[in-house]
């Protein structure tokens, strides 16, 4: 435990996700198969492409310490619009990628500026969001619209070697992403906003900016989920957002991907981990052809006991004076000290110290 | 309390009390477009199909007035509904032990909630999301898609039935009885110290750990009144409309939303349980009120989150005054040395609490 | 000296909920000069230097920088006209780099993209100019020591290129060897043209760097003058002021000093030592020190915060295990907390549902009890009772302090430690609050009293112990100085 | 601001990239993709139009050709063994199939869109027990499930994972939507492997059959039509459906709406999420306006729920369409109610492996495989009762696996792998 504590937390993600590779491989050669074959690699990365895609947008917002709800129905939305605006037309995929991303990044906005301005909790604001663009659909859309024109099918269908094109995109994404929260100061300052906004304000930050944006990528991200998701299906559809539960599968993987809920900690690359941890989970019981209730319940308890050993080892101590600690190694003896622990969360050590 | 009339007014449009002015304009709305509404049987039946909701919420609130979360409130009300199904069947003598038994597996989800929120640390928000997903698929691999039937006529009274032609009221349902006797119930725990520990614990963990309160029981505390809330309100729904393995889904959204909705804070430490079950009403009263008007079902949604969100940013409009305190700008707003730590009002300059 | 002043601020005045915390202040710095400013605690120090750092606007006055009039409304107007200020509390992102919190906001950029070498590269230069060789740009703050945290805040503010930095308490947390890399980078700026204000408690300290020295009490400005001209005697009663014998009268006279109601013998743990203590019914023990002296560990080790692991504790002559506050408070001891806003207070709730929180976390069969009793409970402690149901939260600091008293009060405890009981209050509510620790005493309370005002100590201790690098270091009479006490807590560096 | 414009254009600067990247990229597509022509020429769909209009609902889902053959269909006596409904067919054209003809027995994958309501769960069981014949028949060596969980993007890998990995040697795909499975399903095709749909459709004739009821306009015609019968001209109908936007449910209203037009009935729908809770809640609201003659559902779980709100309301039950849902039978029953209980036949779940059968053996088999789709009607109430006597209530009449291994014990404890 001692070890692991010390590691950092993508890396915990990482070694996570080696040891369900391990445990998927010996399984799926239990059944005759193998699983880092083409066919089964392809299914492996084309589940993490979607999910992987609204999760890179969800782990800005909630390392702003909010949360976007509303991804599901922007999701259906970007489709439709693709598609819808597409037509079948080649020559109509530009104007309509960029409608449906302007579009998204209004909702996006829409969502930032209620949580900043208004502020409405985010898990609050984006539901309300959510609701309003359902409406919008369920009105607008009877069922799957438009066509995509095969060029823009290719998107969703082609593979290098066994890498889908989607997943390259969806990586390629995680990179900008990273590139962004590492080397812009909007990410610098999402960081310090999720962590502590009082410190953000008093390092002379404006607390709604990186807020506001986090809300504008996420939804971009998930309109391109949409998109190829569009690409994929060859048409846009109101429910394919909502169909893969990616409001909520996308917050957990954020935060299977080591991501601090509270917000100020964490990274894209452990949330493609986290994503991937699905994907093999996924693509392990779809071989074995588990039950698909019983699959609920594997997620369910895999969920809970992953994030169970990441936490065990979060919070940093108080610099101990004295070598011989006993017990205070853990850190802050906030709650264990009357056989309980006071709460998953605690303020950061150091504000209690003091 | 000697008030005048103009204060009292005043207070019905303060921010806090959004929730009883909106309600109060649903109702008289929902009078206008159909005045048999206001007659005594159609309230109570009303009131009958409120109770579970309201319960519902009304033990969400416990959860997030301690500062967490519960998703898993609808599975488990699911769980229920389906478990009664096939446990009490068409023998009407089982219903007290599997009521029994169904409480008891109600308070086991809530300890396992509280438990591994407090002692493996997991965010509630996760350990009830992955308790909503293993619960509703352990129902259904249990029960096979749950496709029993409904339970015994004895056991659906409890939800179905009440005592009819009573004078004035002309139809009490038992539902109606039940959510007044936990109401007064709750009320009186709120009152306890047992229950003001909840929104003590809400505001501030430290405080209360310094205090000696042990934190870690009264969430869990919490959890199991949610659990144990949801199963009642398994139990009416199963009496209301019958076993259905869709019955319960969305209700921890709408608890929670109700919840928000009756002023209590998302993150904990603020927040009046008459206020959730407003919240409760005023989500039913909407839903009563389109379906009157005969709003298109494609636009109710809509019209749902645009009431959400202004009534939510209302409410947000008091506690940031009361927050910010006199000086606009401060972040710590009171004190002549004040810590801008994070112990004091971080809320102020937060732009969101997720919570949990 | 005779340069213009940099920085001048004049008729600063600024209330909090009535209550007047800086009144018409002036202050001028000069640039390459040091300027100390002084005063008790609660004198108005920390928020005038938070006006000045844009984070409160002043209800009246005005400030003027390099001549022109500028009016803060963000922190970062401050920090872009050139103000850069270090604060008491470490405003740090513990899961961020050094790098990273020295620049936050204010990234390098090299084409509109953070420029990570640069950044590292100019920490590391800051670093170097602080002689600093134990933090590297790259470590995570939250893995540094306190020590090491209060350098990356000095780096933070030395980072700016500011033309007026200020200092609070900037020393508070660092070893001497640390104290003395300070003191050179202090005179660097200072010969590098920046004007430095300089807030410390240690006037050792105040009388090596200063050139000039400002004095503060309760909120007015008492003198302000070359340091030469003030002696540490004068310093010393300018902020004192004469009022100080009617705060204290003196330990009590003719209260017997009771059984021991509590023991401690050997006691440690990671971050106190060697402790032993003796706290009997009726008599006030006094625990000085510096900050980072351990202090608030001892008092959290005996509340079982951070419990003992070595040594034994009695209580009532009975030998336990103090392993939580839940048990403490069970055991009759109540500890009042340095920071009411973090562990002290649920700013949300009223005042009677603060106070009756340990009863009913902990006896709740006595709550309606209490409850009865709760009017006259505050009474007692001179807080206006009609509005018991008001918010915490917007009571002043010495209510707050007070509601935190009664909480622990109602517990009717036989061991109470407090830990900075008078930090940011004013004057009245810190008579009150010494009048009911003597109440206390009388009526055969242990008390154990933590505190940074050697004045208040000395008023009103029987007995006063000294905290230095987590252990009891000396037992000294209430007629001792606060220079010897000051010797003693800071150790043998301090000759003043 | 000029920050945030940044990463929105450096997003949308990837995203065309991307497309670039792509389009001039077609030499990596895999052999299996299907050519622009066939995905640009869908089959005759409803919802071609793509200006989604807010009003007039009901004609954008209205297909009047279908509603036409449908209507015709419903009358047609179907060909083939009457005892054996699922292996009827309905103005059945034939093909060939003799290119598979061969011996051995056969890997079955099936692509499922889901087990997540009664109506799937109980078909999914019946065709594990059909499967189970075919396997001692030594007709089919193992049947490989992927279920799709109610999601298209799962679907469509589950459906490129069996043409990669699955070693099939025929598929077997229940589509979760029409349009947006067509371009996985042609990727089946292309191995040349004999591809089975049925339930619902693709817009593409590749496969080798296309197995379904009649179909959704069958449904709506013989409800409303049996609702004008029984209802005069001006009386009220509440229409109670479970979700917008899934084709057979749609078709099933659109037919519906547009009778009860023209027969001069008021009737005015919900979406209620097959909850009953929702169902009751919205029947009471409906009776607390005005009286309620005539109640359709597009699907019959939760019609008891609809019942009792009539009971608790303390009025008369109004005319009903159910579906052949056991719990509305058994209160249809029970309160003698006026009803019909259309069905969505059941048993189509065997016709697939049955087909299968029929493929490797080479016999022709009807390249769109239209079942018969009888509504059961009071006077075949109680034998369908008593046929189904101890199944639970979320069981389906028209089943059709009593002649099945494990009947009934394996339906009432509905054992599924």
């Amino acid at each position: 435990m001692n070890r692991l504590r010390s590691l950092d937390p993508t890396v915990v993600v990482y070694l996570a996700l080696v040891a369900a590779l391990a445990i998927g491989a010996l399984l799926v050669s239990t059944v005759g198969r193998n699983f880092f074959s083409a066919g089964n690699v392809r299914d492996i990365l084309t589940g993490m492409s979607v999910l992987g895609l609204v999760a890179i947008g969800q782990t800005l917002v909630v390392l702003c310490s909010s949360l976007d709800l509303s991804v599901p129905v922007v999701i259906s939305l970007s489709s439709l619009l693709a598609a819808t605006t597409m037509a079948g037309d080649p020559a109509r995929i530009v104007p309509a990628v960029l409608l449906t991303l302007a579009v998204a990044a209004a909702i996006g906005m829409f969502n930032g500026l209620v949580v900043t301005k208004l502020r409405v909790n985010g898990f609050i604001a984006t539901l309300g969001t959510g609701l309003i663009v359902k409406g919008y659909l369920d009105t607008q859309y009877k069922g799957t619209a438009g066509t995509v024109p095969w060029e823009f099918q290719l998107l969703g269908a082609t593979g290098l070697g066994p890498v889908p094109v989607s997943t390259i995109l969806m990586l390629a994404l995680a990179t900008l992403v990273w590139f962004v929260l590492a080397r812009t100061r909007v990410g610098h300052q999402m960081f310090a906003v999720g962590g502590d906004p009082v410190v953000a304000r008093l390092s002379g930050l404006h607390v709604a900016r990186p807020v506001i944006v986090a809300h504008v990528v996420c939804s971009l991200t998930a309109a391109g989920a949409g998109l190829l998701l569009a690409s994929r299906l060859g048409v846009g559809s109101p429910t394919v957002g909502s169909q893969g539960g990616y409001d909520l599968l996308s917050i957990a993987a954020v935060v299977l991907g080591g991501t601090l809920l509270l917000g100020g900690r964490g990274s894209v690359w452990g949330t493609i981990g986290g994503v991937a941890i699905f994907a093999v989970l996924d693509n392990v019981m779809s071989v074995m052809q588990v039950n698909p209730f019983l699959k609920d319940i594997v997620r369910g308890v895999v969920i809970v006991a992953a994030v169970a050993v990441y936490t065990r080892r979060t919070l940093h101590a108080h610099r101990p004076r004295f070598g011989v600690g006993g017990p205070t190694d853990d850190g802050p003896v906030l709650g264990p000290a009357d056989g309980a622990p006071a709460t998953g969360q605690l303020p950061p050590a150091e504000e209690v110290a003091r | 309390m000697r008030r005048s009339a103009r204060e009292v007014a005043l207070d019905l449009v303060s921010p806090q009390r959004a929730v009883f002015l909106l309600l109060v304009v649903l109702l008289v709305a929902i009078v206008v477009v159909n005045p048999s509404f206001a007659e005594p049987g159609q309230l109570m039946r009303f009131l009958q199909r409120v109770a579970p909701v309201a319960i519902v919420a009304m033990g969400q609130f416990f959860v997030i007035v301690s500062g967490e979360f519960d998703l898993s409130m609808g599975s488990l009300v699911t769980a229920q509904v389906v478990g009664a199904g096939v446990l009490v069947g068409q023998d009407g003598s089982r219903t007290v032990p599997v009521l029994a038994l169904m409480l008891a597996f109600g308070t086991l989800v809530g300890l396992v909630n509280g438990l591994a929120t407090t002692f493996l640390r997991v965010p509630s928000f996760i350990v009830t999301l992955g308790m909503m997903l293993a619960l509703l698929g352990a129902v259904m691999f249990w029960t096979g898609g749950a496709a029993t039937g409904n339970p015994a006529d004895e056991f659906r009274q409890i939800g179905r039935g009440g005592w009819r032609e009573v004078p004035v009221l002309d139809f009490v349902p038992y539902a109606v009885v039940i959510l007044v006797v936990l109401l007064v119930l709750a009320l009186w725990y709120t009152h306890r110290p047992a229950g003001k520990l909840h929104v003590a614990v809400g505001d501030n963990v430290a405080t209360a750990h310094h205090a000696g309160v042990r934190v870690w029981w009264v969430k869990t505390r919490a959890f199991v009144i949610s659990s144990l809330s949801a199963t009642v309100a398994g139990v009416l729904l199963v009496g209301y409309a019958g076993v259905h393995p869709s019955v319960g889904r969305g209700y921890e959204f709408t608890a929670i939303t109700a919840v928000v909705l009756g002023g209590v804070v998302l993150g904990g430490g603020r927040g009046w349980i008459v206020g959730a079950l407003a919240g409760a009403v005023v989500l039913e009263a909407l839903f009563v009120l389109l379906n009157y008007a005969g709003v298109p079902s494609t636009v109710r949604s809509s019209v749902q989150g645009v009431i959400i969100i202004a009534a939510v940013a209302y409410s947000a409009l008091d506690f940031r005054r009361r927050r910010s305190g006199p000086a606009t700008t401060s972040p710590a707003g009171g004190d002549a040395a004040p810590a801008p730590g994070r112990g004091g009002d971080t809320s102020t300059t937060s732009p969101a609490h997720s919570g949990a | 000296m005779t340069t213009a002043p940099v920085l001048t601020a004049r008729g600063l005045t600024k209330s909090f909920f009535g209550v007047r915390v800086l009144d018409e202040v002036s202050i001028e710095v000069r640039p390459g000069e040091v300027h100390g400013l002084v005063g008790e605690n609660g004198a108005g120090k920390s928020t005038l230097m938070k006006i000045l750092a844009g984070v409160y606007q002043p209800d009246d006055g005005e400030i003027h920088l390099a001549g022109e009039q500028v009016a803060f409304a963000h922190p970062i107007d401050a920090m872009h006209a050139g103000v850069a200020t270090v604060f008491q509390e470490f405003n740090l992102l513990p899961d961020r780099t050094v790098a990273q919190n020295v620049f936050l906001g204010r990234e390098p950029r090299r084409r509109g993209v953070v420029d990570v070498r640069e950044m590292a590269r100019r920490t590391q230069h800051v670093l170097d100019e602080l002689g600093v060789t134990s933090v590297r740009p790259r470590d995570r703050v939250g893995s540094l020591s306190v020590a090491q945290q209060q350098v990356v805040e000095i780096a933070k503010a030395l980072s700016h290129d500011a033309k007026v930095i200020s200092m609070d308490e900037p020393t508070a947390a660092l070893a001497a060897h640390e104290v003395e890399l300070l003191y050179r980078i202090v005179r660097s700026l200072a010969e590098r043209g920046v004007g430095v204000l300089y807030v410390s408690h240690r006037l050792k300290e105040v009388f090596d760097l200063c050139d000039t020295i400002t004095v503060l009490k309760d909120g007015r400005l008492v003198s302000s003058g070359p340091a030469d001209e003030l002696g540490p005697d004068e310093l010393v009663r300018r902020m004192v002021g004469r009022s100080i014998d009617t705060y204290f009268p003196g330990p009590l006279e003719g209260t017997e000093r009771g059984t021991e109601l509590l023991r401690v013998t050997g006691g440690g743990n990671a971050w106190v030592d060697g402790i032993d203590l003796s706290l009997r019914a009726g008599e006030i023990t006094a625990v000085a020190g510096l900050q980072g002296s351990g202090r608030t560990e001892l008092a959290e080790a005996i509340f079982g915060i951070r419990p003992f692991t070595r040594g034994s504790v009695e209580v009532g002559g009975r030998r336990v295990r103090v392993t939580s506050p839940r048990h403490a408070a069970r055991l009759g001891i109540a500890l009042i907390t340095e920071d009411r806003k973090a562990t002290g207070l649920s700013l949300a709730q009223s005042i009677l549902d603060n106070v009756l929180l340990v009863i009913r976390g902990v006896f709740p069969r006595r709550t309606a009890h209490v409850r009865r009793e709760a009017d006259a409970l505050m009474a007692r402690l001179e807080l206006s009772t009609d509005r018991l149901d008001r918010e915490v939260q917007l009571l002043s600091g010495g209510n707050q302090q007070k509601v935190v008293l009664g909480k622990w009060l109602a517990t009717r405890p036989r061991v109470v430690i407090l830990d900075e009981p008078t930090r940011g209050i004013d004057v009245g509510a810190k008579v009150a609050v010494y009048d009911v620790i003597r109440s206390l005493a009388r009526e055969g309370v242990a008390i154990c009293m933590i505190s940074s005002e050697l004045p208040e100590l000395l008023g009103i201790a029987d007995r006063v112990l000294v905290m230095r690098d987590g252990r009891l270091v000396a037992e000294l009479a209430p007629s001792a100085t606060e220079e010897e006490v000051l010797r003693h807590a800071a150790g043998a560096e301090v000759s003043a | 601001m000029r920050r945030r414009t940044k990463v929105a254009a450096v997003t949308g600067a990837a995203a065309l990239l991307v497309l670039t990247a792509c389009t001039t990229d077609p030499t990596v597509t895999p052999p299996s993709e299907s050519s622009p022509a066939a995905t640009s020429e869908p089959a005759p769909e409803p919802e071609d139009s793509d200006e989604p209009g807010g009003e007039a609902p009901a004609n954008e889902w209205f297909d009047q050709a279908m509603f036409d053959t449908q209507y015709a269909q419903r009358s047609v006596t179907p060909e083939g063994p009457a005892d054996q409904p699922y292996l009827q067919h309905i103005d059945a054209e034939f093909v060939d199939t003799s290119q598979f003809a061969s011996e051995g027995a056969k890997k079955v994958c099936f692509a499922n869109a889901s087990i997540s309501n009664p109506w799937r769960q109980t078909g999914w069981i019946t065709m594990n027990q059909q499967l189970k014949v075919l396997q001692e028949a030594g007709v089919i060596s193992e049947m490989e499930t992927r279920d799709a969980q109610d999601n298209d993007d799962t679907q469509i890998a589950d459906i490129d994972y069996f043409i990669a990995e699955g070693g099939c040697d025929v598929f077997i795909i229940s589509p979760n939507s029409t349009a947006a499975m067509t371009p996985a399903v042609e990727r089946a095709c292309e191995t040349g492997k004999p591809v089975i749909v049925f339930d619902r459709g693709v817009q593409t004739d590749c496969p080798v059959t296309f197995i379904h009821p009649i179909g959704g306009f069958a449904w709506g015609i013989d409800t409303a039509e049996f609702l004008i019968e029984h209802l005069e001209p001006g009386s009220k109908v509440v229409a109670l459906r479970i979700l917008p936007g899934v084709d057979v449910l749609e078709q099933r209203w659109a037919a519906a709406e547009k009778l009860f037009a023209e027969a001069g009935i008021e009737a005015e729908d919900h979406f209620t999420g097959a909850d009953p809770v929702k169902i009751k809640s919205i029947i009471s609201d409906a009776l607390a306006r005005g009286e309620v003659h005539g109640i359709w559902m597009d699907a019959g779980d939760g019609a008891v729920a609809a019942l009792e709100a009539f009971e608790d309301a303390g009025v008369d039950y109004p005319v009903i369409t159910g579906e052949d849902e056991l719990s509305f039978l058994r209160k249809w029953k029970e309160t003698g109610v006026t009803a019909l209980g259309p069905v969505y036949s059941n048993f189509q779940w065997r016709t697939p492996l049955l087909a299968v059968q029929k493929i490797f053996a080479g016999e022709e088999i009807p390249s769109e495989w239209v079942l018969p789709q009888a509504p059961i009607t009071v006077d075949e109430l109680d034998d369908y009762l008593a046929r189904n006597e101890g199944m639970p209530d979320g069981h389906y009449a028209k089943f059709g696996g009593e002649d099945l291994p494990g009947y009934p014990e394996v339906w009432q404890e509905r054992v599924m792998p």
